[in-house]
């Protein structure tokens, strides 16, 4: 099977901070990929370029089959309009750090939202459907429920399930744990792994070893805007191959340790 | 405040004085006295005819005057507004020259006297005799008398109407701007297209912050109505001075003038807290606000 | 629609079907005399055909009793003014409407065709004349008003010196005032105050104030005002101030301007002029005949 | 955009075609056909004569206008700052007579129109012939004629500065409101009473808030100084009147007018974004932005 | 001695909601105390009122030798003025979780802001201790930036070099760590640890257990407006004595033990 996304030499700048220096990067169908790195490093910026939000400067970035922002015709690539990019996107969910619930609307209608706008289902039709995902991340119960009167990791669970009513192909998570109180962190890697036991294609950008130990089929560690190197999580975290990587690994591990 | 004595080292109780706020209570009644009297000056003033200004109060044209101060401030604020939209997105378009035209219309609008544009409007036939609206180089068209078009009406509205679009322009941009980027990138990674996630994301949110100065706008534009005394309107202000112009009373019309004008403040100001509560910062925020104000809000609701 | 059609349906006047004419209001002092006027035939005849079709369209600055001002209504306007419109819309036969406009918007509704003519004790002036073609239809002089019993000693032009006279910032009491204030100077006096308004009511309330010593203001007004106990004012007549009032129309609209001077001239012939101007106790502003621009 | 060719299954280089968004461009010919046509309809007009506009551009009156225009603004918009702080303060204290006073006094004025105001403290005399301050019960005191204290100068900063002094109080009152919570806590628990807190910490950052609406106060300031003529004061628009009331030259002066109103929005404008910059939001940023926003910041400084 | 702060039956709520139900708790002077608990717990809210920055509703609270919020003369108690108020705190420093820095000045301005305007010492003399304080935490070369040209972790030891600068008897920690990201926590921890070396009396809100067992003399557990039990930090952390304590440390803990 071709891979869901493949990136080649992929470089991305902003203005004259080159952020991503060629970055060679693949993900196989129902994956899971985890990324680790310092700040910085610009794993928010691929995972960005991957969902087509930053455009790539260079090298070719292949996701769902298509080359990122152009389509080939007639021997040339042509650059997407703002239709193309919209339809791209629908195929892929996001999940922020920041959740971004849509902070006018119910945990309800957040879900329903790019259903009845974006697809153009029936409300009702789109509102049945987004009760069976508010159900899926166990939240059925607060589907009423403005944002704000949410906890982070009820508000991290309903972005998932936004993520999910559109059905996406691959998704896309960029620290989904790292705001939320140490508490919360469990109930929305709980709904992760259950994505991932689905046969989800996934690529999660985490500092949370553990997680990528246990689901991870993959951990790749970013640094200066390159892949520094990629392999099983168990095996590059026991021996990493880089100085950079077990450095990063010991200061992440180091604070965890001393409390246990 | 605490609600319970201190219990002493041998198990006595020892009470809490209520402290007096001396200098409060102080600046309370110098205030209320000055304002009191100057109250009471007002109304025994002998120069002033209270049985006239309660005569007038609710006069014909004054009523009449009311009616069409409401009417014109209605409508060239709701035009303002949608005008205002439309002009705040092209100043945010990435189109070099729509957003500078846009920002031509605001600083055109927002730099000539209403009173000017008024003018200018109303006496459109000085310039224009026939509006003429026709395909060129041909014979194909339709043709208006502009003085049949441009009423006394459509001159208020296109006066009050356009300017108030150019300051609305910079509220709405300021709303739209105001809404956290990351709404826009979550629309976005659903699939929306830009014009999608501006009507069904982001115009949504900015009206929290939109509404305060648009009531203070409505607020003053009920006072700029008066203006339209170039254009033949008749609004409360102007018929006022019409009735203190035949019968010397000036004093007292202003102040039936002031009343009504003071009333329709009031209920204004209390639409736009109701609006502001109901579209307001609380019911859009950001960032979880703990159990507060989720408590607040729910008890709000009960 | 094509646009060279000319489709205006030209000078097809011929005889035009018998219109019934405005009754004058019942407050209007005049309105017996008004409703008496009969339709010049003669004149009639010859009056642009716009004019049958939509009646006379009259602006007036409503607001300046006994000239112009509302009726107790508050809508329906009366005044010597008003009157004369009425009477001479009645004498050409045409149906006629009065509308209220701020002073300074008339003479711009008059040229582009918005009113057929402005009647609201308008001085005829060069620098009007300019713009507008009047008929003159009244001859009128400038009064003062100041407090009762004359505290100041303000008897004539001459005792302005030095004192603070406030006036309607246009128009001839402006002027006047401005000339006289020259005078004093010329004189080696001090020069006169002026403080400039935009109504005369804002004016005539800083002579009731204290803060003026006068207000320089049309006689006939001046005179009017005077029968308002609560103002406490007395009157005082300017010799040698008269000057024409005129009615202002367009310059290009000819068989406009003859119409209204033919009319003017029939009334005052009649007798009819002379009535309206009774009616209202303005005898002594009374013209002899229609003039065209008589104003210097 | 892209800045290089892809490179193909076999090494050969494929271009990237640049679009061109006829849209946009269509858009923008339209914009501009439309506005060139009808500043070139207004410029050919016959019956506009530009000559005259030339003429009365620099007339001794029309500069002496604009002295007086901008005189009055600039100290009724400083007046009105000064009391406004004031009356925010007011409001927003836990006195429950103070700020209701404080509230009363916006109602107040945010409801009656500058125009009522200006008349009725010109012709305070008319109800009052004498000002006087005594010692009550004594014979004590001090007396002045109304009319020597209220001039036309001292009536137009009372009336427009009062008003103004309302709207700025709900502006002053937002500004200090969205000046984080933390701040406050930060100040007293270093130690300091509530007023210091106010002065050395809460105003200084609510000026971020505070400056884009007062300009745009003073914005409308310049045309609403129009309304002195109530008060015999000469101000530009005033003054443009006068003239065309003696020459009939209506469209030709208010073009005058227009375009110094039009300038001196544009220098304010300059001014206000200028201020913006300095004591803007950048300035008080309160959470950190990132290294994007310290680049660009040490960018500008440099 | 007598205890810095002494606590007996500290009620206090927020309306209808009571936050605190009795709160006993004491600090000896030179103490390094640390206290945990659940979110809402009310650890915050007590901190809060030793500062005098809310009003006990009962009970008593003695911090410094005084009844927080009342003197007593003649045998009543009569309200502090806000002078009153404001002196007291003087005597206390406190670090937010959000440190707080005033956003208008640099962080030398922010060092030295409370000496002027509080203690009224001349500007220069003020500057120049305020240098002093940033080299202590480390910050010297960074005295000319403003808060949001700073990272969080230079922001915190700002605030507390802020609070250092006012010579206080006691210090007020609110989780000063947890709006960190997980690599700057280790900066701000070793300013504290060199306080509480110095001697400084500490009262320090924390989830980060490792430097409770290291520097706290004490460890304090919170739950719902009560302290549930109180001990030597390892002591408690090995054998809690109460279920509530059990399950709270251990949700805190495993996250990172199964990182380790
Ligand atoms: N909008 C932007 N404009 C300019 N520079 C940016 C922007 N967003 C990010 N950067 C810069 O790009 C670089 C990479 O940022 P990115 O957010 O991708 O890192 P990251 O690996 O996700 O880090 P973190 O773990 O902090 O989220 C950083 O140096 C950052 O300062
Ligand atoms: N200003 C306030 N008004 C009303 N309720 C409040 C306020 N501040 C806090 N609370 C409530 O008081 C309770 C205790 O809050 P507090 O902040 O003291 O808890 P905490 O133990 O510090 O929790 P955290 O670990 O989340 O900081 C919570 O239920 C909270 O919702
Ligand atoms: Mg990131
Ligand atoms: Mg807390």
């Amino acid at each position: 099977m071709s891979p869901v996304v493949h990136a080649t030499g992929v470089r991305m700048s902003y203005g004259d901070t080159q952020v991503l220096n060629g970055v060679d990067f693949a993900v196989a169908p129902g994956e899971v990929s985890c990324v680790i790195g310092p700040s910085g490093s610009g794993k928010s910026t691929f995972l960005r370029c991957v969902n087509g939000l930053e455009p790539v400067l260079g090298g070719s970035l292949r996701v769902l089959g298509e080359e990122v922002g152009y389509s080939l015709r007639e021997g040339r690539y042509r650059p997407w309009s703002p239709k193309e990019f919209a339809s791209f996107r629908r195929r892929i969910g996001m999940v922020f750090q920041r959740f971004n619930l849509f902070a006018h609307q119910s945990a309800l209608e957040n879900v329903a939202c790019a259903p009845v706008h974006v697809l153009g289902l029936p409300a009702e039709q789109a509102r049945r459907t987004a009760m069976d995902h508010l159900e899926r991340v166990g939240l059925a119960e607060h589907a009423h429920k403005r944002p704000h009167q949410l906890s982070g990791g009820q508000q991290q669970r309903v972005a998932i399930a936004r993520a999910l009513a559109m059905s996406p192909e691959l998704m896309l998570f960029d620290e989904p744990t790292s705001a939320l109180d140490p508490e919360l962190v469990d109930e929305v890697l709980e709904v992760m792994r259950g994505l991932a036991a689905d046969g989800m294609t996934m690529v999660v950008v985490t500092h949370e070893i553990a997680f990528a130990r246990e689901v991870g089929d993959r951990l790749t560690f970013f640094a200066d805007g390159v892949v520094v190197e990629s392999g099983p999580p168990a095996e590059l975290v026991a021996n990493p191959g880089h100085e950079r990587t077990r450095a990063f690994l010991s200061s992440v591990l180091s604070q965890r340790e001393k409390a246990g | 405040m605490r609600t319970e004595p201190f219990t002493g080292p041998s198990g006595e109780r020892i009470p809490v004085v209520r402290t007096r706020r001396w200098g409060r209570l102080a600046a309370a009644a110098v205030a209320i006295l000055v304002v009191g009297w100057l109250v009471y000056v007002m109304v025994v003033n002998p120069r002033l005819h209270w049985d006239k200004v309660a005569e007038y109060l609710f006069h014909d044209r004054i009523l009449d005057g009311i009616w069409v101060t409401i009417e014109i401030s209605v409508l060239a604020t709701v035009l303002g507004l949608l005008l205002g939209v439309g002009m705040a997105i092209l100043r945010l378009s990435h189109n070099p020259v729509l957003s500078g035209l846009a920002t031509l219309y605001i600083w055109f609008f927002r730099g000539t006297p209403v009173l000017v544009q008024l003018i200018f409007w109303y006496n459109l036939a000085f310039l224009f005799p026939e509006l003429v609206l026709k395909i060129p180089f041909t014979m194909i068209g339709v043709k208006w008398d502009t003085n049949e078009v441009m009423t006394g009406f459509t001159a208020a509205m296109l006066g009050l109407g356009l300017n108030l679009a150019a300051y609305f322009a910079e509220t709405v941009r300021a709303g739209i701007q105001a809404v956290d980027k990351g709404q826009t990138e979550a629309a976005y990674a659903l699939g929306m297209t830009p014009a999608k996630r501006m009507r069904v994301i982001v115009l949504p949110q900015a009206l929290r912050i939109i509404i305060p100065p648009t009531g203070n706008e409505f607020i003053s534009m009920l006072k700029t109505t008066s203006l339209v005394y170039v254009v033949a309107g008749h609004d409360l202000m102007t018929n006022a001075s019409q009735i203190y112009k035949a019968n010397n009373l000036i004093m007292e019309l202003l102040i039936v003038a002031s009343l009504w004008y003071m009333l329709m403040t009031a209920i204004a100001t209390f639409l736009q807290s109701r609006l502001e509560r109901r579209f307001g910062s609380d019911a859009v925020r950001l960032v979880r606000g703990g159990g507060r104000g989720a408590r607040l809000l729910s008890k709000a609701a009960a | 629609q094509s646009l060279d059609g000319g489709s205006t349906e030209a000078d097809s006047a011929g005889a035009a079907p018998a219109v019934t004419l405005d009754q004058a209001p019942a407050e209007e002092k005049a309105a017996d005399v008004i409703n008496a006027i009969t339709p010049d035939e003669s004149l009639a005849a010859k009056v642009p055909a716009k004019l049958k079709s939509d009646g006379l369209k009259v602006v007036s600055s409503i607001g300046y009793p006994p000239m112009e001002l509302y009726a107790s209504d508050g809508k329906t306007a009366i005044g010597f003014d008003p009157a004369l419109a009425r009477a001479i819309a009645r004498k050409l036969g045409v149906k006629v409407t009065i509308t209220d406009e701020e002073f300074n918007s008339q003479i711009p509704g008059v040229l582009t065709g918005r009113y057929d003519f402005v009647i609201s004790s308008m001085t005829d002036s060069p620098e009007r004349q300019k713009q507008v073609t009047f008929v003159d239809y009244v001859q009128a002089g400038a009064g003062m008003i100041v407090k009762k019993g004359n505290p100041a000693g303000v008897n004539g032009p001459a005792d302005l010196c030095g004192k603070t006279v406030s006036v309607v910032d246009n128009g001839s009491s402006m002027e006047l005032a401005e000339q006289y204030s020259a005078d004093c100077e010329k004189s080696g006096k001090k020069a006169v105050n002026l403080l400039k308004f935009p109504g005369d009511q804002e004016a005539l309330l800083q002579v009731t104030g204290g803060r003026a010593q006068a207000t320089i203001t049309d006689y006939v007004v001046a005179a009017y005002k005077l029968d308002d106990p609560k103002l406490d004012i007395e009157a005082i007549a300017l010799e040698g101030t008269e000057s024409p009032w005129g009615i202002g129309m367009k310059p290009d609209n000819q068989q406009l301007i003859d119409s209204v001077k033919g009319a003017l001239d029939s009334l005052i012939a009649s007798g009819e002029y002379g009535k309206l101007l009774a009616a209202w106790n303005l005898d002594k502003l009374a013209v002899q005949s229609a003039v065209i621009n008589g104003g210097k």
